[in-house]
């Protein structure tokens, strides 16, 4: 029960945390939940010792989902489009994790890469069916009716990341979570032992893509619009970057710790980029080197090794 | 016909030219530098450049060597990663940071040595008018690989290179350098990648954001290939650069895609590439 | 009714004096006579001027930019706008759409600015536009994007406006060129870019030339992604083809390669090209663009030849950065004059010294100035109704770039559909 | 059933069988196929020719986990175990093979194995500071939560020094009893064969020389 106390109370600090702060930061905090729910999938995929660096094709699956079902169906009700878009992103997930069930190690970062430009090309080249690299545009998002507004987005991000804490505690915890520990410190032996991990990486790759879609909807509910962007490999690299440093920083509540860092480089490169031109690329290059650097170091401090 | 034959082959230089550094690094070091194209990108930078000043010849030249300065630095830079997480953390972070450098050093303006390019003339082949441009830089491609071939497999360093790299613990028993081998290696391998955008000049622009796309390039060629092999990087940009080229010319609507899929359907069949190094066919 | 004449000279380009002036087609504001020295004084008005410092798009940005600069300098020492200094925050688009809503958002709240004049690429534009209708706290102009969804799709009807043209305008003025200068031709490549923005400019251009002269043939459209470095396949698919005509709509470093390999694989000797919003990059390509190609452009450093406003910032801008202001600069012209006569003109009508939003917003959309490279009138769905300028590329003594000789201004009420309508129903009318 | 890799026959004709709960060990030279015949009945290596029975049913053509799931446990030579986990984890991967997906792993039970494997004390350790014979115990450990119906030996007690040898087979020995598994274990040490096995089998170079009593050798 421990796991469902500890997300309720993220939910309300997060819920405080939405209603107090003004328009801006808001908008920001909210970001970097969604952020947080892609980067937990891919820490689900790197429990498993799998870098996927396609990961921005489940955000885009999910993204799309919802600005599509909008575009030609003029759906905007999140009771329909959320859980359609982590469907469609667990499902690229399954398929992606099935074709991958074999391969590891660097033939697998590049053939997550490889499906995640076929993706970005499918968003760019169908003009008229996606909206081509305009992306799609999304008048307004409601819930049962009522238009939800920037608060109500921030609540619903606020209440995904309490879930994906919950959930990220249960997996650490079921026997999934350690065959996944198992793939990525000895495959060979956890076969040896009756475990099929063909079906275990797809089962992880499924939920990966089922976050990367909540994350992708959630994205598309703030921003009002969706471009092919998200499936290029910089903008996967990054959401594997933030996992990486998720991963290093802790266990459970480093998805958190791995959003919030890489919203703060955002937030460094908009301050310095009135100043200096280079800033934004000083600010994401520089700033994965401190934070990585600072985890490594103080988890080299605490475990005394 | 010739057209398309024409457009393939200065295809297939470019993308040699832009795969080949990077495969020769993965061979010589294990390193899978995702800011490989950075360096290809700052050789073409530096050539333009220079060539205000200097020949077009000379200007290549300097790139050149930066190119294996540029390396050397990348060696003391890499050698922190213990693992290949750390690693591709580590050129992802150097690949915003060079472009961090392009925006500040040739933030602005469209780099290249067309206009030198330009005086060099044409020649017609069948009605077809061929730049002499990119005749050099198919010759340019032929005697990089040349070069690395030799090199590899002619030289004691190519012997030192291969132990080195396939097992590093038992070369250092038997007194093989490996970490001059390595540093050797990447600075080799930065110098002819930042030669191919220094002769790429001639036909190209360079500006930034151009790494990230010519990654993936680099990246499909590799994956087609295996790692390691040079030859196979050579015959797989040749594939690519078909793919590519019919693609143009018969289905348009498919050129984004027909690389990818290509990549995929290689992955799918043999994981570790066409052409792998280690059944030492070269 | 009102007018804005508003002076003729630079030397002039104080308040707008009340002068009726009827455009044709459109009607505009009359501001009240008398205006009370009442409400809030305010000494800066902050301007973010976000555009391409960096990236591909730099050599259209960073003109755009320094434009921007000579411009507040110009109105500052003039009086400012409404007596109020101008401050400009200036910022780099590059980061793709989910970045640009991101800094939309930081710079009208943290940021604290008062207007927001922006955006390059049409995906940017996209995404900024309904945001920025939703938030309205701060008037929004874009001053470059050409996608014509924005006015088609009715997405800019509070506080977002655009005072730059549509694809519209350089499909059907580049269309009735074409015929001008080869009324023979018979087959057509297109050569575009493979997202929106080419896509439209592909389609307007083909719409229009296939309305006027029905058995044009296209043999064939290539499709490229942006940004691409090697075009040497199209090239010669081309060269095989020889249609009488090339369409492209390329800009930035795409232009510039595919013209230095085209010329250097001698495609120009067997077909025309027909460059849609070419004339930024003439100056870039310099002396790779060879003669007689069709080139269309929003603006032309050399029209109004007659003008003294348009002379006097060419040069101006000429001392200042060595470059004769290519189109995207003197769209930036048309955005900042517009906020400032916007603002002014309110205040006039409203008698505050600074006037709230809805009701710059409501003069806006009626508002006609002149600005250095053309009259600028704004219609009802917040997009100004703009002309363009289309000529033949031919070397020149004193420049080292091809110029446009002879070149031609197509007026607006040639190539724009009535503020009502949209593109696809008035080529239905033709 | 026979092997071949290249050119070099590791197993050329080789028919064995071991009965419910009884225990074969396997002796011969290096290179002797020995390791081979094991890897082949777990399922790593498919025969050339020849079959698998497990209890009567063919089991040749099913891969490795499947093999596992039907009783066939194996050890390994150099232990096979999760290098940046703690024994308790290491238990708990292995927990988790056995338990459903969505469900958590039998913590009880590995309680339990671990305290009959006399690792409980060292649970957490990091796998890296064991002492050898721990480490070796802990692999053999991990198979016994898919409680198996013959256990693969690959030479149990190598590199563990000779005090610990017999400590080590008897912790063995007590959990084959336990569950009533059977046993086929490649042995050097001629003592513990005599001491654990109930028939001895000798191969040379792919071929089954001889079959004898631990008594005769």
């Amino acid at each position: 029960m421990r796991d469902a106390y500890r997300a309720a109370a993220l939910f309300i600090a997060l819920l405080a945390l939405m209603l107090a702060a003004p328009g801006y930061p808001r908008y920001e905090a909210a970001y970097a939940l969604a952020l947080g729910l892609a980067i937990l999938g891919a820490v689900l995929l790197l429990d498993a010792g799998l870098v996927n660096f396609g990961y921005g094709m489940y955000i885009a699956a999910g993204a799309y989902a919802a600005a599509l079902l909008y575009k030609h169906m003029k759906i905007t009700d999140i009771a329909i489009t959320l859980p359609l878009a982590a469907a469609v992103g667990g499902l690229l997930g399954f398929a992606t994790g099935l074709a991958t069930s074999r391969i590891r190690g660097i033939f697998y970062a590049l053939m997550t890469l490889a499906f995640s430009m076929v993706i970005y090309g499918v968003l760019v080249k169908f003009y008229y069916f996606t909206g081509g690299s305009d992306g799609v545009t999304i008048a307004r998002v409601t819930a049962l009716g009522a238009r939800l507004g920037d608060l109500h987005v921030a609540a619903l991000a606020a209440a995904l990341a309490a879930l994906a804490l919950w959930f990220r505690a249960k997996f650490l915890a079921t026997a999934l979570g350690h065959i996944a520990r198992g793939i990525r410190e000895n495959e060979l032996r956890l076969v040896a032992l009756g475990v099929d991990t063909g079906r275990a990486v797809a089962l992880i790759s499924a939920l990966a893509g089922t976050w990367g879609g909540l994350s992708g909807a959630l994205i598309a509910y703030l921003t009002l619009h969706v471009s092919p962007d998200l499936s290029f490999w910089s903008y996967s690299g990054f959401v594997v970057i933030g996992a990486l440093i998720a991963q290093a920083a802790s266990p459970l509540y480093g998805f958190l710790v791995g959003a919030a860092a890489s919203r703060a480089l955002n937030l460094a490169a908009y301050y310095g980029s009135a100043y200096y031109p280079g800033a934004y690329d000083l600010a994401i290059g520089g700033g994965l080197l401190a934070t990585y650097a600072a985890i490594i170091a103080a988890r080299r401090y605490a475990t005394g090794r | 016909m010739v057209g398309l034959l024409l457009s393939l082959l200065l295809f297939w230089a470019y993308l040699a030219l832009l795969s080949l550094g990077l495969q020769f690094i993965y061979g010589s070091a294990r390193v899978l530098n995702l800011a490989h194209a950075s360096f290809f990108v700052l050789g073409g930078y530096l050539a333009s450049y220079f060539a205000n000043w200097i020949p077009l010849a000379a200007s290549i030249a300097v790139a050149a060597a930066a190119g294996a300065a540029a390396g050397a630095l990348f060696y003391f830079y890499i050698r922190w990663a213990r693992d290949e997480t750390t690693q591709l953390f580590l050129t992802y972070s150097l690949f915003w940071l060079m472009e961090a450098l392009f925006r500040t050093a040739f933030g602005y303006g469209l780099y290249n040595t067309t206009r030198q390019a330009l005086a060099l003339g044409s020649v017609t082949v069948a009605d077809q008018q061929v730049p002499v441009a990119g005749l050099i830089g198919v010759l340019a491609m032929l005697t990089a690989m040349a070069l690395l071939y030799l090199l590899v497999y002619k030289t004691t360093f190519g012997m030192f290179l291969r132990a080195a790299v396939d097992r590093p613990d038992v070369a250092v028993a038997f007194g093989v350098p490996v970490e001059r081998a390595a540093l050797l290696g990447i600075a080799l391998g930065s110098a002819v990648a930042a030669f191919g955008g220094a002769v790429s000049s001639m036909w190209q622009n360079f500006s930034i954001g151009l790494a990230g796309s010519l990654l993936v390039y680099a990246f499909a060629a590799v994956a087609i290939s295996g790692l390691g092999s040079l030859f196979g990087v050579l015959a797989s940009s040749l594939i690519i650069s078909a793919i590519r080229s019919a693609a143009v010319y018969y289905f348009p609507e498919l050129e984004i895609f027909a690389i990818y899929i290509a990549v995929l359907a290689v992955l799918a069949v043999r994981p570790q590439g066409l052409f792998v190094r280690y059944e030492r066919r070269v | 009714m009102v007018g804005l004449a508003l002076g003729y000279g630079f030397s002039q380009l104080t308040r707008p004096a009340a002068e009726v002036v009827t455009p044709s087609g459109t009607e505009t504001l009359t501001p009240s006579q008398t205006r009370s020295a009442g409400g809030p004084k305010k000494s800066v008005v902050k301007i973010a001027v976000v555009t391409f410092t960096t990236g591909a798009a730099s050599v259209f940005g960073v003109p755009a930019a320094n434009m921007a600069r000579l411009m507040a300098d110009f109105i500052n020492q003039r009086g400012g706008i409404n007596g109020a200094r101008v401050e400009l925050d200036i910022r780099d688009e590059s980061g793709g759409a989910d970045q640009m809503v991101a800094l939309y958002r930081q710079l009208v709240s943290v940021g604290g600015v008062d207007v927001y004049i922006g955006l390059i690429s049409s995906s940017d534009c996209l995404a900024v536009a309904p945001v920025a209708e939703e938030l309205g706290t701060t008037l929004t102009v874009f001053f470059d994007c050409a996608t014509k969804r924005l006015v088609d799709e009715r997405m800019m009807k509070k506080v977002v406006f655009r005072t730059g043209g549509t694809t519209v305008q350089d499909g059907v003025a580049l269309a009735k060129a074409v015929l001008q200068h080869k009324p023979d031709v018979k087959t057509v490549v297109g050569l575009n870019q493979d997202y929106a923005y080419g896509r439209d400019e592909w389609e307007d251009f083909i719409t229009a030339l296939k309305k006027l002269k029905p058995d044009v043939e296209v043999l064939d459209t290539l499709w490229t992604p942006l940004f691409t470095t090697d075009y040497s396949a199209q090239i010669s698919k081309i060269i095989d083809l020889k249609p009488d005509l090339v369409h492209t709509s390329y800009w930035g470093p795409d232009l510039a390669n595919f013209v230095q390999q085209a010329a250097a694989r001698g495609l120009f000797r067997v077909t025309t090209v027909a460059f849609a919003r070419g004339e930024s990059m003439l100056q870039e390509v310099g002396a790779a663009m060879p003669e007689g190609q069709i080139v269309e452009g929003p603006h032309y450093f050399e029209y109004p030849s007659a003008s003294p406003l348009n002379k006097q910032i060419v040069e101006e801008y000429r001392r200042r950065y060595g470059i004769y202001p290519p189109y995207p600069a003197y769209h930036m012209a048309n955005a900042i004059l517009g906020v400032k006569y916007a603002i002014e003109a309110a205040s006039m009508a409203t008698g505050e010294d600074w006037p709230d939003l809805s009701s710059v917003s409501k003069v806006f959309e009626r508002l006609a100035y002149l600005s250095p490279g053309d009259w600028i009138i704004m219609t009802p769905n917040h997009n100004a109704a703009r002309g363009a300028v289309v000529g033949i590329t031919k070397s020149a003594p004193q420049y080292n770039f091809k110029v446009l000789r002879p070149y031609q201004y197509v007026p607006p009420a040639e190539i724009n559909p009535p503020p009502d309508m949209t593109s696809k129903e008035w080529y239905a009318t033709w | 059933m026979v092997k071949k890799f290249g050119g070099v026959t590791a197993l050329d004709e080789v028919t064995l069988e071991v009965g419910q709960g009884e225990y074969v060990a396997l002796v011969g030279p290096n290179g002797s196929g020995k390791t081979t015949l094991i890897n082949v009945v777990a399922g790593l290596v498919k025969p050339d020719t020849g079959r698998v029975h497990l209890e009567g049913r063919d089991i040749t053509h099913l891969p490795p986990h499947k093999r596992a799931r039907l009783g066939i446990a194996r050890s390994y030579q150099l232990p096979q175990l999760f290098p940046d986990s703690t024994v308790y984890q290491n238990a708990l991967i292995a927990a988790s093979s056995a338990a459903p997906l969505h469900r958590r792993p039998d913590e009880e039970k590995v309680r339990e194995v671990l305290e009959s494997f006399g690792l409980w004390e060292v649970r957490h350790k990091r796998v890296a500071e064991l002492s050898e014979g721990h480490r070796k115990l802990l692999d053999i450990a991990l198979a016994f939560f898919q409680t198996p119906k013959i256990f693969l030996l690959d030479e149990p007690t190598s590199s563990v020094s000779t005090a610990e040898k017999y400590k080590v087979m008897d912790v063995v020995y007590e959990n084959l009893r336990r569950v009533k598994a059977a046993a086929l274990f490649v042995e050097h040490d001629l003592d513990i064969v005599r001491s654990y096995a109930h028939r001895v089998v000798q191969m040379e170079n792919g071929r089954i020389v001889g079959e004898y009593k631990p008594g005769e050798i």
